[in-house]
C-alpha cells in the first residue's frame, strides 16, 4: 500500500480520483437497483400488500432460513428487473430521429452520476491529503445546478426524437417545468450559502460538522422547504411527475421507448432521486457528521464511520422522496407552474432578503 | 511549449471566424443566431484570457455582463423569431426580404 | 441699505408659502377636484385667506420695522454671465403690496363664492384665480429682474385664462387674445430693457443693480433713458397706459370679480408696482445713444409723466360717454393707473405706491359693487337700464358710494384724497405745472363721470323690469363690499404714505402727521393748491353732473354735442386708428415673413435639402437588396477594412 | 507532468471547442437545426472548460448554467416548436459559400495576424483567481450601476419578451 506514497502528487491525484469516482459509480448504481426495490416494497406496505417476494436466484433455496427472509423480502427482484431489461426486444419505431432517439436515454442518466462527483460523501480515510470528495470544487454548488441545467437535454431531446405528440407534450412540459423549478431551487440556496459564505460543499459540511444544532436546515427552513418541494419537481416525482402522466400523456417523453434505453431513464430518475438526497443531506443536515459532531476522522473505521453516516441520512431522505410518492396526489399542471412562478420564487426571495438583512444586523 | 495568451487568442480568433461563417452562409434565422452566440463566446473566451493574463477581474466582470445581456437578448431575439415566424410562416432570411426597395 | 442675508429663517418660510399656497390650490383642484365644489370653495378659500394672515403676519414682522430680507436665493440656472435665480424679497414695499394682493383675493375668492355660484365651470374659475394671485405674488415677492419677467408673463398667461374664461362667448375670446397680445408689444420692449440694464450691469438683481448703481452713477451710459423707456413699455403694457390702453376696457368681458382682481386691483398695478420697485433705474440724468440724440434733455422719468397724465387725462374724458357700467369703470382705472404713472415719473414713486393701495380698495369694491349690481340686474350691464336701486339695493348703494367718494377725492372722508394729494404735491415739487394742471382737472372729469354712474343707475326711477326687482346679493357677496369699505374711507388717516416714502427712499425724511386736525387735514396743510383746487373742480364736476343727468331719461349729450359724444363713444377712434394703420403694417410684414419662411427657409433650404438627401438615397437605395446576409456580408467588410486600417 | 498537463487539456479543450463550432455551423452531414444547437452545447461546454484552464472558475460554472442549461435550452424549445426542417429541403448556392468561406477566411487571418503583430507577452505568471469571492466584490463595488442597470435590462427583455409573445400582436 505504502508504495502509493512515493509517486508523485499528481499522479496520486488522478489515482485515488480513478478510485473514487468508480466506487461512489458503483455503489450509485447499487442503490440505483434497490432503490426500486425499495419504492416497490414501501408502496406495498403503504398500500397494504407484500410487494415482490418470488424471484430467486437456484442458490437461494440452500441457504437455511436467510435464504427465503431474502427472498421474501425480494432482495433478488432487482437482478431479474436488470435481466428482463436487457433481454426484452429493443424496439425502434420507424419515424423517430435515430440519433436523437439513441442519445436522449444517456442525457438523461449522465447528468445525475456527473452531481455526486462534488458531494463530500465523507471526511477522510485517514489521509488527510485525500477528502472523499471527487472533485472539491470551489464553486461545487454551482457546478451541480449547471449539471442538473443539462439533464433537461435528455428530456427534450427524447421528446424531439421520438417524433410523436405524446412524447413531444410530455417533453415541452418537463423541460418547462425543470427549468422553472430550477431557478427556485437555485434562490433557496442563495440563502444558505450566504449564511455559510462558501460556495465549496466542503466547507459547507465543515460549517455544520459541530452538532446537530447547527444543520442549516433549522437556520434556513424555509430554503430546505423550498428545495425539497423543487428537488421532487426537478427529477420529476409525484407529486410532480406531470411530465409522465400516463392518464394524460400516456407515458411521457419515453412513451416510445423500451427495454435497456427505457431502463436508461428508470435508472435517470432514481439517480437523479441520489443526487437531489445526497445534495440535501449536504446542504442541510451536515453531511457526513455526527449529529453529535466530531471533526474529519481520524483513521480508516472512522472515515468509514462518516460514510456510512452519509448514506443513513441519504437513505431517510430517498425513504421521503418514495413515501411523498405514495402518498401525495398529482398537481396540475397550471397549478405546478403557479407554485413555481408566484409561489415559490418570491418566497425564496423573500428568503434571501431576510437572511442579508439578519446578517447585515448581527455583522453590525 | 507552454500555453499562453496568443494561444487563446488565436482560438478565440478562430471561433469568431467561425461565427462568423455561420451568419453569412446559413439560411435559417436560427442558426445564424446561434452562430452569433457562437462569435459572443468567441469574444468572452478573448476577454477572460486576456483578465487572466493581465491579472485583471475587470475583463471577467465584461463577460459577466456579456452573459446576461446574451440571456437577454436571446430571449427578446427569439420571441421576435417567434413572432415574426408566425406573422410570416418562415424562418428562412431569404424569404425575408420586405425590406427590399 | 444692504439686504441683510438671513439664513433659513421663519420669515423665508412665510414667503414661500405665501407664494405658494394658492399654486398648490390651483394645481389641486385642476388635477384632482375638477367636480368637487365644496372642496374647490374650501381648498382655494383657505389657501388665499392663510396667504392673507402670513402676509399680515410677515407685514407686522418685518415690513414696519423697515427691515429689508432677502431669502437665501434658489440657484436655477447659470448661462455664461447671467446667472438666475429664485429669490424672495421681504421689504416694506413687497410685504404691504402683498397684504393689498392677498386681501384682495381673498375678499374677489369670498365674493366670487357668491357671484359664480351658477358656473358651471366653478373649479375651473377658482383654480385659474388661485394660478393668477400666485402669478402676481410671485412679481411682489420678487427679487430679480428674470424671475420678475417670468412671473410677469404667468401673470399675462392667467389673466387670459380668466377674460377669456367664458370662452364660449366670441366677444371674451376676443378680448383675451388682445390683453395677451397688446401686453406681448409692452412685454418685448420690457424685454429689452431688461438685456440692455443686464448688459451693462451684468447681473439681474435688483439689490446688486442698485448696488452698483450706487457705487457707479454712470454704468449705464447712453443707454440710461432708453433701457428706463423701455423698462417702462413693460409698464405701459400691463398698466394699460396711453398707446396700449386698448385692451383694458374689452377685458370687461371676464366675470366680474376677475375685473376687481386682476384689472382693478392687482395685475394693473404691477405696472405700477415694478417701476417702483426699479425707481432707481429710472431716476438718471437724461442719456440717450446717439441715434436718438434729439430727443435731448427728455428724461425717462419725462416720459413716463407724461404718458402718465395723459393716458389719465384721455381715459377720463372716454369716460364720460361710455353706457356700460364696467366700461367706466374701466376708464376710471385707466385714469388712476394714468396718475400713478405721473406720480412716479414726478419723483413720487411714494404716492405712486400710495395711490395703488387706497385705488386698489376702493376701485376693488367698485367693481364689486358694479358686479352686484349686475348680478341683481340679470346680467344687464348699461346704466340707462338700471335707475332707482339705491332704495333697493341699500348695501351695495352706500358702499359704491364711498367708494366713489373716495375714487373722486372728497376731502378727509375718503382715503383717495390723501392719495391723490400726495400725487399733486408730487407733481408740484418736481416742477411741471402742466401736469399738475393735468392732474386736477381729471378731478373734476372723475366726479363727472362717476356721479353720472351714480346718479343713473343708482337714483331716480328704474328703467327696466329687471332693475325694479333688484335686490342685495347674499352675505357672501356683500360681506366684501363692506370690509372694503372701511379701508377706501380710513386708509388715508395712516401713514401709509411716509411709510412708503421710507420704504423706498431708506432714510428720507419724512414728513410724520401728529395731532388730530394734522392728521384729517393733512394735504389742506402740506400742499393746499392741490387739495383746494381738486376740491373746487370736484364740486364743479358734481354740479355739472346734476345738472345733466338728474331726472334725465337719456344721455342728453349726444343731442348737444353729438361729434364729440360719438368719438367720445367710440373711445377717441384709437382700435379703429390700430386696425387701419398698426394692423396692415403687422399683416404686410407677416405676409413678408411668411413669403421668406415659405419660400426661402421652406423651400430652398428645408426642401432643398431634403429633396438633395432623397436624391442621394434613392441611388443608394440600389444598394439596398433586402437580404440579411448581403447586409452582413457588407458589415463585416467594414469592420475588416477599419481593423486593417487600425493595424497599419 | 503539472505542466503538461494543463498544456494538454488546453489542446484538447481548444480543439473540441474548435471542431463542434465547426460542426455546428457548417456541419456537411446534417443541417438540422437541433444538431447546430446540440453542437453550440458542446462547444458552449468546451469553452467551459477553457475557462477553467484559466482559472475562471466563476464563469465556467456561469457560462454552463446559463448558456448551456437555459440560452440553449430556449433555442433547442423554438426550433422543436416552429419544426424547423426547411432548409434541409433548400440547395446551397456554391457562390454564397465560396464567398463566405473567403471572406471569413480573410477575416481570420486579418485577427490571427493582429494577434502575431501585438506578440502578447506570453507565459506570464497568471495571477487572478475568478472565483466567486474576487469577483463578486468586484462586481459589488466598482461595477454597482452596471450591475444594476443590468438587472433593469433583464426586466426589460422579460417585460419585451411577454409582450411578443402575446398571440394577437399586431
Amino acid at each position: 500500500m505504502d508504495a502509493i506514497y512515493y509517486l508523485d502528487p499528481t499522479t496520486q491525484f488522478v489515482l485515488f480520483s480513478i478510485v473514487k469516482i468508480v466506487v461512489a459509480f458503483v455503489i450509485t448504481l447499487t442503490f440505483v437497483a434497490y432503490a426500486v426495490l425499495a419504492e416497490r416494497k414501501i408502496s406495498a406496505w403503504i398500500q397494504d400488500r407484500v410487494g415482490p417476494n418470488r424471484a430467486t436466484p437456484f442458490f437461494a433455496q440452500y441457504l437455511p432460513v436467510i435464504g427465503p427472509a431474502l427472498v421474501r423480502l425480494g432482495i433478488f427482484q432487482p437482478m431479474a428487473d436488470g435481466l428482463k431489461f436487457l433481454l426484452k426486444e429493443d424496439f425502434t419505431p420507424a419515424y423517430v430521429r435515430k440519433v436523437y432517439f439513441w442519445l436522449a436515454p444517456a442525457l438523461t442518466a449522465i447528468p445525475a452520476f456527473m452531481t455526486i462527483a462534488v458531494i463530500p460523501f465523507g471526511s477522510t480515510l485517514g489521509n488527510p491529503n485525500n477528502p472523499m470528495v471527487i472533485a472539491d470544487l470551489n464553486v461545487g454548488i454551482l457546478y451541480s445546478f449547471g449539471i442538473v441545467s443539462l439533464g433537461v437535454y435528455g428530456i427534450v431531446l427524447a421528446g424531439y426524437a421520438s417524433n410523436s405528440k405524446y412524447p413531444f407534450l410530455g417533453g415541452i412540459r418537463s423541460s418547462a417545468q425543470m427549468i422553472s423549478y430550477e431557478i427556485a431551487m437555485g434562490m433557496s440556496v442563495v440563502a444558505v450559502f450566504m449564511v455559510i459564505g462558501d460556495l465549496n460543499l466542503s466547507k459547507v459540511v465543515e460549517y455544520q460538522g459541530a452538532n446537530i444544532l447547527h444543520w442549516m436546515a433549522w437556520k434556513q427552513p424555509l430554503a430546505f422547504f423550498i428545495f425539497l418541494v423543487s428537488a421532487f419537481a426537478e427529477t420529476n416525482r409525484l407529486p410532480f411527475d406531470l411530465p409522465e402522466s400516463e392518464s394524460e400523456l400516456v407515458g411521457g417523453y419515453h412513451t416510445e421507448y423500451s427495454s435497456m434505453k427505457f431502463a436508461l431513464f428508470f435508472l435517470g430518475e432514481y439517480a437523479n432521486m441520489i443526487a437531489a438526497s445526497a445534495m440535501m443531506v449536504t446542504l442541510f443536515f451536515g453531511g457526513w457528521a455526527y449529529p453529535w459532531g466530531g471533526g474529519a476522522a481520524q483513521g480508516f473505521l472512522g472515515g468509514v464511520g462518516h460514510i456510512v453516516c452519509f448514506l443513513v441520512k441519504m437513505l431517510v431522505l430517498m425513504g421521503v422522496f418514495i413515501w411523498v410518492r405514495w402518498m401525495f396526489p398529482r398537481f396540475r399542471y397550471d397549478q405546478l407552474m403557479d407554485l413555481g412562478w408566484r409561489r415559490f420564487i418570491p418566497l425564496a426571495l423573500v428568503n434571501i432578503l431576510v437572511t442579508a438583512l439578519v446578517l447585515a444586523a448581527l455583522n453590525d | 511549449m507552454i500555453v499562453g495568451l496568443h494561444h487563446y487568442l488565436v482560438v478565440s480568433a478562430l471561433l469568431f471566424s467561425l461565427g462568423l461563417f455561420g451568419v453569412l452562409a446559413r439560411r435559417n434565422l436560427l442558426v445564424i443566431y446561434m452562430s452569433l452566440e457562437l462569435m459572443l463566446n468567441a469574444a468572452n473566451l478573448a476577454l477572460v484570457a486576456f483578465s487572466r493574463y493581465n491579472a485583471n477581474l475587470k475583463g471577467q466582470v465584461m463577460v459577466f455582463f456579456i452573459i446576461t445581456v446574451a440571456a437577454a437578448e436571446v430571449a427578446v431575439g427569439l420571441a421576435l423569431i417567434v413572432a415574426l415566424y408566425r406573422r410570416r410562416g418562415t424562418a428562412h432570411v431569404e424569404d425575408l426580404n420586405s425590406l427590399r426597395l | 441699505m444692504e439686504p441683510t442675508h438671513l439664513p433659513a429663517t421663519n420669515f423665508q418660510d412665510l414667503a414661500w408659502a405665501i407664494l405658494l399656497l394658492p399654486l398648490v390650490s390651483a394645481l389641486a383642484i385642476t388635477l384632482g377636484l375638477r367636480r368637487n365644489r365644496e372642496l374647490t370653495t374650501t381648498l382655494s378659500l383657505s389657501a388665499v385667506g392663510i396667504g392673507f394672515g402670513l402676509s399680515v403676519w410677515l407685514f407686522f414682522l418685518y415690513g414696519v420695522s423697515g427691515e429689508r430680507l432677502a431669502a437665501t436665493p434658489l440657484s436655477w440656472m447659470s448661462v455664461g454671465s447671467l446667472s438666475a435665480h429664485l429669490g424672495l424679497t421681504v421689504d416694506p414695499l413687497s410685504t404691504l403690496m402683498l397684504m393689498v394682493v392677498t386681501g384682495v383675493s381673498f375678499l374677489v375668492h369670498v365674493y366670487s363664492t357668491g357671484y359664480m355660484e351658477d358656473d358651471p365651470e366653478y373649479p375651473r374659475y377658482f383654480a385659474s384665480l388661485g394660478f393668477f394671485t400666485f402669478s402676481m405674488l410671485g412679481i411682489v415677492l420678487s427679487d430679480n429682474f428674470v424671475q420678475t419677467f417670468i412671473f410677469w408673463e404667468l401673470v399675462g398667461v392667467s389673466s387670459y385664462l380668466l377674460v377669456g374664461f367664458w370662452y364660449e362667448k366670441p366677444a371674451a375670446a376676443d378680448a383675451a387674445k388682445k390683453a395677451f397680445l397688446t401686453n406681448r408689444i409692452g412685454d418685448f420692449g420690457f424685454l429689452l430693457g431688461i438685456l440692455i440694464v443686464w448688459a451693462a450691469t451684468g447681473t439681474v438683481s435688483f439689490d446688486a443693480m442698485a448696488a452698483k448703481l450706487k457705487a457707479e452713477p454712470g454704468i449705464l451710459g447712453a443707454a440710461a433713458s432708453l433701457a428706463g423707456v423701455l423698462i417702462f413699455l413693460g409698464a405701459v403694457g400691463k398698466s394699460a397706459q396711453l398707446p396700449l390702453h386698448v385692451w383694458l376696457p374689452d377685458a370687461m368681458e371676464g366675470p366680474t370679480p376677475v375685473s376687481a382682481l386682476i384689472h382693478a386691483a392687482t395685475m394693473v398695478a404691477a405696472g405700477v408696482y415694478m417701476l417702483c420697485r426699479v425707481y432707481f433705474l429710472l431716476d438718471l440724468p437724461a442719456a440717450w445713444p446717439a441715434a436718438l440724440s434729439f430727443l435731448g434733455s427728455i428724461s425717462a422719468l419725462d416720459v413716463i409723466a407724461w404718458t402718465g397724465a395723459l393716458t389719465s387725462l384721455v381715459a377720463g374724458v372716454i369716460a364720460i360717454q361710455q353706457d356700460d357700467i364696467k366700461r367706466i369703470l374701466a376708464y376710471s382705472t385707466l385714469s388712476q393707473l394714468g396718475y400713478m404713472v405721473m406720480a412716479v415719473g414726478c419723483g413720487g414713486p411714494d404716492a405712486a405706491m400710495f395711490h395703488l393701495t387706497t385705488h386698489a380698495c376702493f376701485k376693488a369694491l367698485l367693481f364689486l359693487g358694479a358686479g352686484a349690481v349686475i348680478y341683481a340686474c340679470h346680467h344687464e350691464q348699461n346704466i340707462w337700464k338700471m335707475g332707482g336701486l339705491a332704495k333697493r339695493m341699500p348695501v351695495t348703494f352706500w358702499t359704491f358710494l364711498l367708494a366713489t367718494a373716495a375714487l373722486c377725492g372728497l376731502p378727509v372722508l375718503s382715503s383717495g384724497f390723501y392719495s391723490k394729494d400726495a400725487i399733486f404735491a408730487a407733481a408740484l415739487a418736481s416742477n411741471r405745472p402742466v401736469l399738475f394742471g393735468i392732474g386736477v382737472l381729471v378731478v373734476g372729469l372723475t366726479t363727472l363721470y362717476m356721479s353720472r354712474l351714480v346718479i343713473i343707475a343708482f337714483l331716480g326711477e328704474s328703467r327696466s323690469e329687471a332693475a325694479s326687482h333688484a335686490a342685495d346679493p347674499g352675505r357672501n357677496m356683500t360681506l366684501p363690499l363692506l370690509i372694503l369699505a372701511v379701508p377706501s374711507v380710513s386708509l388715508g388717516w395712516l401713514p401709509v404714505g411716509a411709510y412708503f416714502k421710507s420704504a423706498i427712499f431708506p432714510g428720507a425724511v419724512t414728513h410724520s402727521a401728529e395731532g388730530f386736525s394734522d392728521v384729517f387735514f393733512e394735504p389742506f396743510n402740506h400742499s393746499p393748491l392741490g387739495a383746494f383746487l381738486g376740491f373746487g373742480l370736484m364740486a364743479f364736476g358734481l354740479s355739472v353732473a346734476f345738472a345733466t343727468y338728474w331726472g334725465a331719461a337719456m344721455d342728453p349729450m349726444p343731442g348737444h354735442l353729438p361729434r364729440l359724444s360719438r368719438a367720445l363713444r367710440n373711445r377717441l377712434y384709437f382700435d379703429e386708428i390700430y386696425a387701419a394703420t398698426l394692423i396692415p403694417l403687422h399683416d404686410a410684414v407677416a405676409a413678408l415673413a411668411d413669403w421668406v419662411d415659405r419660400w426661402i427657409v421652406q423651400g430652398l433650404f428645408v426642401r432643398g435639402i431634403s429633396g438633395g438627401m432623397d436624391l442621394f438615397g434613392r441611388a443608394l437605395r440600389l444598394v439596398q437588396t433586402g437580404n440579411l446576409q448581403t447586409y452582413a456580408f457588407l458589415f463585416v467588410a467594414g469592420v475588416a477594412l477599419v481593423v486593417l486600417l487600425a493595424l497599419k | 507532468m503539472s505542466e503538461l498537463l494543463p498544456s494538454a487539456l488546453f489542446y484538447a479543450f481548444a480543439g473540441l471547442a474548435l471542431v463542434f463550432g465547426f460542426l455546428c455551423v457548417a456541419n456537411p452531414l446534417s443541417r438540422n437545426p437541433v444538431t447546430s444547437a446540440m453542437f453550440l452545447v458542446l462547444t458552449i461546454v468546451s469553452l467551459a472548460g477553457l475557462y477553467i484552464l484559466l482559472h475562471a472558475f466563476f464563469l465556467a460554472a456561469i457560462q454552463i448554467l446559463v448558456y448551456a442549461g437555459a440560452v440553449m435550452v430556449l433555442f433547442l424549445f423554438v426550433i422543436m416548436l416552429l419544426n424547423l426542417e426547411e432548409e434541409e429541403r433548400r440547395k446551397i448556392r456554391g457562390i454564397t459559400l465560396g464567398l463566405g468561406a473567403l471572406s471569413v477566411a480573410v477575416i481570420a487571418g486579418i485577427l490571427i495576424r493582429a494577434v502575431v503583430a501585438a506578440r502578447p507577452s506570453a507565459g506570464t505568471t497568471p495571477l487572478v483567481e475568478g472565483g466567486i469571492r474576487n469577483l463578486g466584490h468586484t462586481l459589488f463595488t466598482l461595477y454597482l450601476l452596471p450591475f444594476e442597470a443590468m438587472s433593469l435590462l433583464l426586466l426589460v427583455g422579460m417585460v419585451g419578451v411577454i409582450l411578443l409573445s402575446k398571440k394577437d400582436l399586431k
